[in-house]
């Protein structure tokens, strides 16, 4: 079965290559799920009558999707390479005690805490990537260790305490906005970018005599992500400014989603994923690359941890829990496959988005909790259904 | 006996809008041995695909007749109650399970649901023993040599006493000796009135053992005749359109500069550390020149060669010199940036990724090249060298975007070699090079060959194909039981035999 | 057999050192670990041995480990049931090996369980709604219950209704949302919180939270809409950090139970058990099986004005950290 | 890096294949394993002094791992098949709260109770497996969103309350010992098997003209069986006897290895997980195998999921959480991968018991929880460790 799942998800995945304008590198399963959300965006919206599109409700979700959505950048990477990594919710929880603890406990300067945090992060990403890549040690039990052992030397640091109210510095990371001005400006930005790249790339299309796309085509996709970004700006200044946590999402997926598809590392990354052993003869030092990949996924899910604490305001000894989950679910939501070779950063975030829209709308219905199981639970697989369903008839 | 036994009329089959079968009309008297010929894409293992129900009833038009009765087969196992067996070209085999389970699954002998293990091994010994092949019915599938893992392929199509079988090149990783034992095996199964249909693109086997000859040409069929009635350039002027008068174009481009050294090699099986796989193997390669290696299946050629070029799991010591200094090579990347490059044998397996684009694949190996600022892909260089080398290998396919698993065998393994080719290389190791390649694409790979060599590249050609190592090699060595037992300058009165001789380990002569 | 065997052991070995099996919910809570110091402290002064596990909120594990405890040969097993219905077979397992079983501050359901010392849950709710009541006798109220899969959970919000349903019957109180938080987690409960304000844009007058964290969640959603100290909260446990909120101003109350009565009395009671004495009792509770004989505390409700009294005055948690974030001259005496 | 691992792990399974008296069909991955559980148990007898391997505790241990045991068969399968289930936990939760519900609520018998809820655990492995088989969902998603439904079913089913005191007869199933006749019977019989296939193995390859392994090793291999099989009865009953749980447990165990390894189904199931494209290549209907799989699996949830309710008498909504994990984790230690293909029950038990003995072990010891948390992550990771590092050597 998943074999050819495999197959169709690329045989979309070559396709969307050719479309160079797509920022997030979406491939058609990323596509079919957007659809999926905006179904549910809709439905949503009619049930709260209105509340769910209201821009403050918005910036809620968007801002309780951040963790997620940083947490599955990291997980898509390990995925596409053919690996899993079920410590990140621990981790997560570790990290972000760690910074609370620096904080509150040793007094230690909000900014250098989290940087200490990062630090620990990327070598805690190394240690498992060591474990995995160089003594050929499954992932799954690495991380399933890791599960165990980050949330016991958490308990055991904390002595189970809520280490409470940190500096604002570390605050402001999960819970500030930007002045409008700012958001204005990064969405310029954005497009300014988006317009240099489509013209460079017309560019250098003709000089090597390549096919390229028509110049109307090229604006319509312009036009189109330009709108977007817009709106997403005005309607979150229209609240209360751009939050910062989701700032940081944007750039690390920006960041990521653009290592995954324009360089030379993410390329092996798929090969890696695709078939390690073609990936060896090719001269790919798989070994290195696996270790990279989790020190990536360390730093991605300690900058998860100061968020988390940082939003909370708060370490707590459950912090994180299943959190692994969620962010295996985006990913999986999103067209990656747990096969390896499969997956964008882009269709995480669509993933990651679709979750926590589901929870978020629910729970503005106040729908009692075990309907909120039942249907979320429904939900996942139908989209996934209705997704796959859609692309075996193409 | 002219009654057909089967007949395939106006077959048309598309995948995603690409025509790859336009109305074939194929045709097969029972009890004879029919060939089917064509270039690499042209459409037979698509056709052989709809036959024995990979492609089921209803995703082609047009109609089949077996035994004089319309078929509509639904999946694979309808073809098999009907007697229908194929050998596809690409290996379908569980590396994680014994020879012997390999050979039974999907139609093992049980009796309600329960396994008759003794049963299915001694049938197993029995075909082993008709295929000459020595290995222990519990020896998992992944620890035999490719061309052992084809014959047990062909085994398994055995095992299923079909009246019609169907043979996808089951050659092309088999060398003389093998493919001797199958040819009488065919033989034999002639005589018990099986009728076989053969794909291959080595042209002596099929005018030895073919009756008739059929042949499609991008997914038309060209036409059918007698055997007797042919001669190799007819079949090929048939195949590619245009008459080839040398398959071999060799050229002689050797100089005196040694350029690679390889000095008491020797390499041990990964699973069991005391048995020696190459035995203190010593050989040098000079600039311009092509070295062929000749051997029978599983003489070791390919653990010498993989060992040497940093891919191999298991224990091996020895010296590599290249350009006189010694090398430490540790992992086929030490050999890419010392200039050294190697055609995997097992192209499934270690030559293509198999979810990723023609171009992706193509470019894996010199991705650096591309590197530009921020370690970003030059995509428009490596666009235009790939479309450059597509063109260059002629390889057919509809885009440099569509997933590599959609192209022919042959096509891929043009895409393979093309990926090596785009580095800049001192020596070129190639194992099996033209796997199930056709003529007309084999004649640019020695043309390409020749050119390497032209340019001072020294070429390593492992090949199961004897006319081809004589008709392609500047010298040949010859492996036995991972020792390299003879060595032969190519002149014109070196013949088969003589090496054949040698192969099977006769003295040097 | 062997059973009676070691019933007669360990009733005719007065003299030898006690040993006490303890088996508890979940170790990895702040609060339990106090239970389990103290336990231990005054089990020790008493001259007895304890043998501890936590079971990390897991029936499954706390019902392995009671197995566990007893194969070891405790002379009495007190346990603190992460859920006190599934522990029957426990009881009797314990009694054929001639062991008594003390329920600790959780009932075992229909059982013959031999005694039962608590605080009662209900009540703790009851003193949740009540605080906030006291505040907001009219007005919109959120009830944030804890996990969905928690039996005690339930408990509260049981005695929580307690106290407002007569409110709700007049309708002077108007309950607009009703959300459970899986896991107890506080970002469970942030996000919660930030959905129910803004799908009643703010018009919430007060929050009934089960215990401090997801309390502590749900202030900080509150905080965002500069709401922290404006809408009453309830919490539960006396943690620091909410002990911290209630001085700041920013959580109304939490509910203390002074384990200082519930830890050292479980420890003597456990003791006297096992050497054979008389143990008095406040009363009966009936456990759906039997009337269990119970030693029941009742709970305090601690806010910023009787904290100094309460939780610091049991050194439960230190004056320096408890005001840590407040001005010296605010300090209490 | 799985690959390779995956060609070891067989790799040594050729060796097993030979040895026909090996009813649980270990490979050497298992063998090692169980050094690294005898280690264990060795190093708990010294800390607890003795306690550890009393006859009572050793009693307590395999009924504590039988329900894990229990899960980590229909697991094993799964895997095997190159496919994954996380559902189990919650879905033996509910099927256990409707046995449960039944029997105590709506005063059904207590057999019938059992009986539905077999019925309903084939019948919900059946649907998962029609989801995933034919309308070709990745498992993951189907399992992840029945790990919601199944639990939201239960929260709404039992209101959030825990179903308390069952009848006798389903008490009976988790609770009761057999009496020490029926126990040493069953050795016997156990033993008697043993001799009698060996005894038909030896003259079927005689009749087939193939080699026979020297009488002395089949006596020697016996011989050794027939030890341990006494040893564990003589262990058992001179507590109270053979518990029931466990015999269930050795039921299935014995019952679905022999399928895994000697039925035509079971060695297909090793080859769609190998190759699916292959094994559809050699007209094996995997769809349908992959049906049939979850079907069985479904079962075993379902009998776990009585087992469960039965052991403590009750219900309760929080039951089987995380339950998945533990049963992946065991199959795992057990040799099995994740990529399919590989794996064997004998290698699932032992992880089963693996994990088991260290929780008891540990809360023996009474050792700090997170210390525990710590202890078992490490010990997890170490012990694969070993297990690899020792093959790659051989
Ligand atoms: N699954 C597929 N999807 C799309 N195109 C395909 C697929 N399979 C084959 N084709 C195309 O159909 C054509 C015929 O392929 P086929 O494999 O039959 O060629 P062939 O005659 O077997 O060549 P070779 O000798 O190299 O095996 C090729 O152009 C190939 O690209
Ligand atoms: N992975 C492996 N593990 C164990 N033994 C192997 C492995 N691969 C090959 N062998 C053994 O090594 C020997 C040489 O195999 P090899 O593939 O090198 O033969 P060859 O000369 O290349 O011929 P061909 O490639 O045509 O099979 C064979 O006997 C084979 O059984
Ligand atoms: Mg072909
Ligand atoms: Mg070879």
């Amino acid at each position: 079965m998943t074999t050819e799942l495999k197959k169709e998800a690329v045989g979309m995945g070559s396709e969307k290559k050719i479309s160079l304008a797509s920022m997030f590198h979406f491939d058609v399963k990323t596509y079919t799920m957007i659809l999926a959300l905006v179904s549910i965006w809709v439905i949503f919206t009619m049930t709260t009558n209105g509340d769910f599109l209201t821009s403050r409700n918005l910036s809620n979700l968007f801002r309780q999707m951040s963790i997620t959505g940083i947490l599955s950048i990291g997980m898509v990477f390990i995925i596409i390479a053919g690996h899993i990594d079920l410590s990140v919710g621990s981790l997560m929880g570790l990290l972000g005690g760690i910074t609370a603890v620096l904080n509150v406990w040793l007094k230690v300067d909000g900014i250098l805490a989290i940087g200490i945090t990062l630090v620990l992060g990327l070598l805690i990403g190394i240690f498992n990537g060591w474990l995995i890549a160089y003594k050929k040690i499954p992932a799954f039990i690495v991380t399933l260790g890791g599960m165990l052992v980050f949330r016991g030397i958490l308990v055991g640091m904390t002595k189970g305490t809520t280490v409470a109210s940190l500096d604002p510095s570390i605050r402001f990371v999960g819970n500030a906005y930007l002045v409008d001005g700012v958001g204005i400006l990064l969405g310029l930005i954005a497009v300014a970018v988006l317009v240099y790249k489509a013209l460079s790339g017309r560019k250098l299309h003709s000089q090597y005599g390549l096919a390229i796309p028509p110049m109307s085509v090229e604006i319509a996709k312009i036009a189109f992500a330009a709108v977007v970004i817009g709106l997403l700006i005005i309607i979150l200044n229209s609240y209360q400014g751009f939050p910062v946590p989701v700032l940081i999402l944007a750039i690390m997926a920006v960041t990521f989603s653009y290592v995954l598809t324009k360089t030379v590392f993410g390329r092996r990354v798929y090969a890696i994923g695709g078939n390690a052993e073609a990936a060896k003869l090719s001269g790919i030092n798989v070994t290195k690359m696996t270790l990279s990949i989790f020190a990536i996924n360390g730093l991605l899910v300690a900058i998860a941890g100061v968020l988390l604490c940082s939003r909370l305001n708060a370490a707590s000894v459950a912090a994180g829990q299943n959190a692994e989950m969620d962010a295996i679910a985006a990913c999986v939501i999103g067209g990656a496959s747990l096969m390896g070779g499969v997956g964008s950063v882009g269709g995480a975030i669509v993933g990651a988005l679709v979750m926590a829209s589901l929870d978020n709308g629910m729970s503005m219905l106040n729908i009692e909790t075990f309907w909120q199981f039942i249907v979320k639970g429904s939900i996942l697989v139908l989209a996934v259904w209705v997704d796959i369903a859609t692309k075996n008839k193409r | 006996m002219d009654d057909l036994i089967l007949e395939m009329k106006g077959i048309i089959k598309e995948f995603s809008g690409v025509r790859a079968l336009n109305e074939v009309s194929f045709a097969v008297k029972k009890g004879e041995i029919h060939a089917l010929c064509g270039e690499n894409g042209a459409g037979k293992s698509t056709l052989m695909k709809i036959l024995s129900g990979v492609y089921p009833h209803g995703s082609y038009q047009g109609d089949i007749v077996f035994n004089q009765e319309k078929m509509m087969i639904k999946n694979i196992a309808d073809a098999e109650k009907a007697g229908i067996a194929i050998i596809h070209q690409e290996l379908a085999l569980f590396k994680e399970l014994p020879v012997y389970e390999n050979i039974f699954i999907g139609n093992e002998i049980s009796s309600h649901g329960r396994i008759h293990i003794p049963a299915m091994l001694s049938k197993t010994q029995e075909l082993l023993r008709e295929m000459r092949l020595d290995v222990n019915p519990y020896t998992l599938v992944k620890q035999l040599g490719t061309g052992q893992q084809q014959l047990v392929e062909i085994a398994k199509a055995l095992a299923k006493n079909a009246t019609l079988l169907i043979l996808d090149e089951p050659t092309a990783s088999l060398s003389e000796g093998e493919v001797e034992i199958l040819m009488d095996i065919l033989g034999r199964l002639k005589v018990k009135g099986v009728t076989c249909i053969y794909i291959s693109h080595k042209l002596d086997e099929v005018l030895r053992l073919a009756d008739t000859v059929t042949v499609i040409r991008d997914g038309r069929s060209i036409g059918s005749k007698l055997t007797r009635t042919l001669t190799k350039d007819e079949i090929v002027e048939m195949m590619v359109g245009r008459e080839i008068t040398d398959l071999y174009p060799k050229e002689v481009h050797i100089t005196e500069q040694e350029v690679f050294t390889v000095k008491n090699y020797t390499v041990y099986d990964v699973s069991d550390p005391s048995r020696k796989l190459v035995d203190n193997a010593n050989f040098s390669l000079k600039r311009g020149e092509i070295l062929g290696f000749a051997g029978l299946v599983g003489a070791g050629r390919t653990e010498l060669v993989s060992s040497i070029y940093g891919f191999y799991d298991g224990k091996c010591h020895g010296e590599v010199y290249l350009e006189g200094n010694l090398l430490s090579i540790h992992h086929p990347n030490d050999s890419l940036q010392q200039g050294i490059a190697m055609l995997p044998e097992d192209r499934k397996r270690h030559g293509i990724i198999e979810i990723m684009s023609v171009r992706e694949n193509m470019t894996l190996a010199t991705i650096e090249k591309y590197r530009l600022a921020m370690d970003r892909i030059d995509d428009c260089q490596e666009l235009s060298d790939a479309n450059d080398y597509m063109a260059r290998l002629k390889i057919k396919a509809p885009g440099l975007d569509t997933c590599i698993k959609n192209l022919s065998g042959g096509n891929q393994q043009k895409v393979v070699l093309a990926k090596y080719l785009l580095r800049k290389l001192k020596v070129l190791i190639l194992d099996e090079p033209t796997r199930g390649i056709d003529v007309g694409a084999k004649y640019e790979i020695y043309n390409l060959m020749n050119r390497l060599a032209a340019d001072g590249i020294g070429i390593i050609m492992i090949s199961s194909d004897l006319p081809e190592v004589l008709g392609m090699s500047d010298r040949i060595l010859v492996m036995n039981e991972g020792q390299i037992k003879g060595e032969f300058l190519n002149h014109k009165n070196l013949d088969q035999e003589q090496i054949m001789h040698c192969a099977v380990g006769g003295a040097t002569a | 057999t062997k059973q009676e065997t070691t019933a007669s052991k360990d009733s005719s070995q007065k003299n030898k050192t006690v040993k006490i099996g303890l088996s508890m919910d979940d170790l990895r809570l702040e609060r339990w670990q106090h239970d389990r110091d103290m336990f231990v402290a005054k089990a020790k002064e008493l001259g007895a041995e304890v043998v501890v596990q936590s079971a990390n909120g897991d029936d499954q594990t706390q019902f392995s480990q009671c197995e566990n405890l007893i194969s070891q040969g405790v002379d009495i097993l007190v346990i603190i049931p992460h859920n006190g219905d599934v522990l029957a077979p426990i009881i009797e397992q314990a009694h054929k090996a001639g062991i008594k079983v003390l329920s600790y501050d959780r009932l075992i359901t229909k059982s013959d369980v031999d005694y039962y010392i608590s605080f009662d849950n209900v009540k703790v709710g009851e003193l949740q709604a009540k605080a906030i009541t006291d505040l907001v006798p009219k007005g919109k109220y959120f009830l944030m219950g804890g996990s969905p899969v928690d039996n005690n959970a339930k408990l509260f919000r049981e005695g929580q209704m307690n106290v407002l349903k007569p409110f709700i019957a007049k309708g002077d109180i108007q309950i607009v949302g009703d959300q459970w938080v899986k896991d107890w987690l506080p970002e469970e409960a942030l996000k919660i919180m930030e959905n129910a304000l803004t799908a009643n844009n703010n018009k919430i007058d007060a929050v009934v939270a089960s215990n401090d964290s997801t309390a502590g969640g749900a202030v900080q959603a509150l905080g965002a809409q500069n709401l922290a100290g404006k809408v009453p909260i309830s919490g539960q446990d006396a943690e620091l950090a909410s002990c911290q909120r209630i001085v700041e101003g920013t959580q109304t109350m939490t509910v203390y139970k002074p384990i200082k009565l519930l830890a050292p009395s479980a420890a003597e009671i456990a003791v006297k058990i096992v050497k054979g004495d008389q143990i008095k009792t406040d009363g009966v509770v009936n456990n759906g099986s039997k009337d269990v004989p119970s030693i029941l505390l009742t709970p305090i409700a601690v806010d910023a004005k009787n904290m100094a009294e309460t939780v610091i005055k049991d050194a439960y948690n230190k004056l320096e950290d408890v005001y840590k974030n407040v001005p010296k001259d605010k300090w209490p005496k």
